[in-house]
């Protein structure tokens, strides 16, 4: 094993981690923004890592490009998501929120 | 030769989208016209030359996908071309109607699409084509019967739909049982080089299945009624009279030639048999309890076409070859002239809708009067159905009764029989009506000379088939299939 | 046991379990979205044939069969949606249960 | 290790499905039959066919997403609760039914090869180096053909249920959002981009016309989604050209090559003719796909021609 696939290794565990930190937040977090907050943050964190770790065995440098290019593709298509999905609950609270708060 | 076939109505599907008024009439007319002469043309090469079989861009059987046109599809081809031309005349002046008028552009694109579909449907020689041309059928036909927009269409079109699609699943899923076992998907290539084994025994249920849903066979009838009850007539007509045989057609080829060697065939063929008994006896007394003259029509199918699944048991179970080729030759014959009469059947009853405003049998009170031309011609079709001689579903009845009783199969006997008795209930049903007087005035607005000209020359045909039995049995024997001379049997 | 085997039951279970969704719902989205389960299943079994894990490769013609159907299929799920929304826009219901209507009279 | 991992995601596939079947709530099943798509694609991706994965990604988890999450929005919640989706009596017949399946299933022969020898030689014969690419626009080309077929009359179907002429002139779904405004200005592009690269890369490698077409398509619905109001404003005339041209370059090319070398769809010599006909089928695909989604009913107004 060589020094590369043990950095990307560790890289794509600690990605991992990140992920089941932020479905965990998804399942016991108690309400939409919360639950957004530990998914969309902790999400786009385990994806760099494990873009980072995947570096680490990429084989060439358009892979290697093609690699960077996905992070920030997918963080502005989870953080504009997340921004609907919270706008839209937004609406509906404040529509039905006055009877309720 | 046959790519004629496909690219003719193809252009013209997309000439009526484009033009408008006039034109996309005169389009639509030309591409009709143009088809049903390529289709003649093409019947006479294969009656003189025999079966043709090209491959498409240049790729041979396995790799690419072939046409092949022999006896069985020169004949339903011609069916094809004969309902359509009639069909295209008739929707002219239907059309040009002030109700109809912004529904023309889809009803000809989409009825030129699925004229085309139909002609590669019959030229099919490859199995994940057929898939594909039997989609393109479902959804162009469905279409056409959702084109009447009341909710009552919009839900059959829809049901049928669906169980279209479902058929289409079962039959993709076969298609991949047979990939996995021939390494092919050449119909003809897996005919002679497939063999028995668990893999082919699923396929052939899983198509079977898949196309006997579209084909409305007893169990899967449900759909079958309100589609074709609820649909504008010619539509009626071209989902009765070809979408139905074009899953009748692709059955007949998938058994008698991609499983040719097989042993299943012989132990399912009598389950067949048994539905299509069912089927015709169902469908039959279906149609004599209802009230509206499209929805007897269109129970009638289940009825008639329940005898063309009559093949399967006397074509594989018998012993005797001369027998065999009569059951074959009975049951193709049935589904031309089933397909003639009907079509006939169902544009009269539009001309009646179109007179009266509804297909209530009450409504036909006195219409002998009014619309002799119409009354003739349901009274034209229904000698056909009935199998009264000379039409050609007499010489059908006539053979198919003959084989059941050599091959021994006595319990089949009831279908003709029975089913004949039945229909004639109906067609006297619709015939009574017809001369009883009713209220005066009751039928006032005049139908285009036209519509009932298409109406009746359809029933014509359909009696004169009767006399030309000889060329279509010389096609259906002699004219079988280019890849295994001499078809089905040894 | 290889994959080969595996992809194809599970390919042959959704083709099962989609039936039975569209054998069972009422509702027409749901039987829609069964359908899609059902070719799901079907593409996968081909893909599965198609799967050669190491010598000669990937069998190209099941991926072109199921490129094919995936286009296909979603034409038809469009057009099906098409049928059901305007039948629950005119009727108000987004069923295929037949409610018997008296053209008789 | 790959062994746990097919049996994870064949299982995981099932579990899914059933559920989506089950479910009572009918949201539920629509994001957990986009789920589906998602699961499905990794399957392709383990099965090394990039390109099914790509197309179902986008097709089967994002166009079908939008319908389906659209048609939900349509359709009235039916009164009452729904009841207990799957009745016993279907459960026997469907359980009898997959076992005997699977039971045929293994009959495959281990040894089992298809076309791939027949691909493989023909290749030579072909300008294509891709196997897929080639196997849909060259040996098989009268499928794509018809294929294409099926969406132009799928969108046909669409606008005669909808009794309109075309999508020109269609209403808005929603007000433009400044996000939303900004997301096109920077996803529009890279997924422009994205398709092209995938058309263009079809010829030698995993990609091709309905890959880009398809990622095209997801592009003009989120156009369209977002608030842009560029689709509805196409003409007429160049709606029609972009929605027939595949379907058109493949029936030219039938034309062509039946008159001139007597083989009906026999692509010739020159490369420039099956580039051509790609193309027109990726601006085909895109275009009756975005017709579809946007052709849904709602969305336009009701007029005759």
């Amino acid at each position: 094993m060589t020094i590369n696939e043990l950095l990307s290794v560790l890289f794509c565990l600690s990605g991992g981690v990140f992920f089941l930190a932020g479905t965990a937040g998804l399942i016991r977090f108690p309400d939409t923004y919360s639950r957004l907050h530990a998914l969309t943050k902790a999400d786009n964190l385990g994806l760099g890592f494990i873009v980072l770790g995947l570096i680490f065995v990429a084989g060439s440098l358009p892979e290697t490009i093609k690699l960077v290019l996905i992070w920030p593709l997918a963080m502005i298509g989870s953080s504009s998501a997340c921004y609907f999905i919270a706008n839209h609950v937004h609406r509906l609270t404040r529509n039905k929120g006055i009877t309720r708060d | 030769m046959p790519e004629l076939l496909v690219l003719i109505p193809f252009t013209a599907a997309l000439l009526c989208f484009i033009l408008k008024g006039v034109l996309r009439s005169l389009a639509a007319l030309l591409g009709a016209s143009l088809t049903f002469s390529a289709s003649a043309l093409l019947a006479a090469d294969v009656y003189q030359n025999g079966a043709i079989r090209i491959s498409l861009g240049g790729w041979d059987a396995p790799l690419g996908i072939g046409l092949s046109a022999d006896g069985l599809s020169v004949i339903f081809l011609l069916l094809t071309a004969i309902v359509g031309l009639m069909v295209s005349i008739y929707c002219v002046p239907f059309f040009s109607g002030l109700h109809e008028q912004p529904l023309a552009r889809h009803f000809w694109s989409l009825w030129m699409f699925l004229w085309g579909s139909l002609n590669s449907l019959f030229l099919v020689s490859d199995v994940f084509n057929a898939y594909v041309v039997l989609e393109l059928v479902s959804i162009s036909a469905a279409a056409l019967a959702a084109l009447s927009g009341t909710a009552a269409s919009l839900r059959a079109a829809l049901r049928y739909f669906l169980t279209a699609m479902a058929g289409s699943m079962a039959f993709l899923l076969g298609v991949g049982f047979i990939y996995a076992q021939a390494g092919t998907l050449d119909m003809f290539l897996v005919g002679s080089s497939g063999g028995d084994g668990p893999l082919m025994a699923m396929a052939l249920g899983l198509m079977t299945v898949g196309l006997i849903m579209k084909s409305a066979l007893f169990p899967f009838h449900f759909w079958l009624p309100p589609a074709h009850g609820e649909a504008k007539a010619p539509v009626s007509a071209i989902l009765s009279a070809l979408v139905m045989k074009g899953s009748f057609f692709l059955l007949l080829r998938i058994w008698f030639n991609v499983f040719q060697d097989s042993s299943l065939t012989v132990h399912a063929a009598s389950v067949l048999g048994f539905l299509g008994l069912f089927a015709v006896i169902w469908g039959s007394y279906q149609a004599i309890i209802q009230s509206r003259l499209k929805l007897i029509i269109a129970y009638s199918s289940i009825g008639q076409m329940g005898y063309l699944f009559l093949l399967f048991p006397l074509v594989l179970t018998t012993v005797d070859a001369a027998w065999k080729i009569e059951a074959w030759t009975a049951c193709v014959f049935q589904a031309v002239s089933h397909g003639l009469a009907k079509a006939s059947l169902f544009l009269a009853a539009g001309n009646l809708i179109q007179a009266s405003g509804t297909d209530n049998l009450r409504s036909m009170r006195n219409i002998a009067g009014s619309l002799p031309m119409t009354t003739f011609t349901l009274a034209l079709a229904g000698i056909s159905l009935m199998g009264l001689p000379p039409s050609g579903g007499f010489v059908a009845k006539w053979m198919l009764l003959q084989s059941i009783l050599a091959s021994g199969q006595w319990w089949l006997a009831a279908a003709p029989i029975l089913g004949g008795l039945l229909t004639a209930g109906y067609i006297f049903k619709i015939l009574s009506q017809a001369f009883v007087p009713g209220a005066e005035g009751a039928c006032c607005k005049p139908v285009c000379f036209v519509m009932e000209k298409a109406a009746l020359v359809l029933a014509i045909f359909s009696i004169l088939i009767g006399f030309r039995a000889e060329e279509v049995i010389f096609l259906l024997t002699d004219r079988i299939c280019a890849a295994n001379p001499g078809g089905f049997w040894p | 046991m290889n994959s080969l085997l595996i992809y194809s039951i599970t390919a042959t279970s959704l083709f099962t379990i989609g039936l039975m969704g569209l054998a069972a719902h009422p509702n027409l989205i749901r039987k829609i979205i069964s359908l899609n389960i059902m070719a799901g299943g079907v593409f996968l079994f081909l893909i599965s044939l198609a799967y050669h894990p190491d010598d000669p490769g990937v069998d190209p013609v099941p991926q072109a069969m199921v490129l094919t159907g995936i286009v296909v299929t979603i034409s038809a799920t469009a057009f099906a949606l098409c049928l059901a929304r305007r039948i629950t826009e005119i009727t108000g219901s987004s069923r295929l249960e037949d409610k018997p209507e008296d053209t008789d009279s | 290790m790959n062994l746990a991992f097919d049996l994870l995601v064949g299982l995981s596939l099932v579990w899914v499905a059933w559920r989506i079947v089950g479910s009572r709530d009918h949201f539920q099943a629509v994001v957990l039959f986009i789920t589906f798509g998602l699961i499905l694609s990794l399957a392709w991706t383990r099965l090394q066919s990039p390109d099914i994965a790509i197309a179902e990604a986008a097709v089967g988890a994002g166009l079908a997403g939008v319908l389906f999450m659209d048609a939900l929005g349509g359709l009235s919640s039916s009164p009452g609760s729904p009841r207990p989706a799957v009745p016993l009596t279907l459960l026997f017949p469907c359980l009898i039914l997959a076992s005997i399946m699977a039971i045929a299933v293994l009959f495959v022969p281990e040894d089992f090869l298809g076309l791939i020898p027949v691909v493989h030689g023909a290749l030579t014969d072909t300008s294509l180096e891709y196997p897929v690419t080639a196997v849909l626009l060259d040996f098989r080309a009268y499928d794509t053909w018809l294929e294409l077929g099926v969406l132009l009359v799928a969108v046909l179907g669409v606008m005669g249920i909808r009794r309109i002429g075309s999508i020109s002139g269609s209403r808005l779904p929603a007000p433009a959002d400044p996000v939303g405004r900004w997301i096109i200005r920077i996803l529009l592009p890279i997924m422009v981009l994205i398709g092209g690269y995938l058309l263009w890369l079809g010829a030698f490698a995993p990609g091709g016309a309905f890959q880009g077409g398809v990622v095209l398509a997801a592009a003009g619905v989120m156009l369209w989604q977002a608030g842009h109001p560029s689709l509805g404003l196409l003409p007429r005339l160049w709606w029609i050209v972009l929605l027939f041209c595949g379907f058109l370059s493949f029936l030219i090319l039938a034309f062509w090559s039946l008159f001139h070398s007597g083989r009906m769809l026999a692509h010739p010599e020159n490369k420039l003719w099956i580039l051509g006909v790609e193309y027109a089928a990726t601006i085909s695909i895109a275009t009756c796909l975005i017709s579809l989604v946007l052709a849904s009913p709602g969305r336009c107004r009701v007029r005759d021609n």
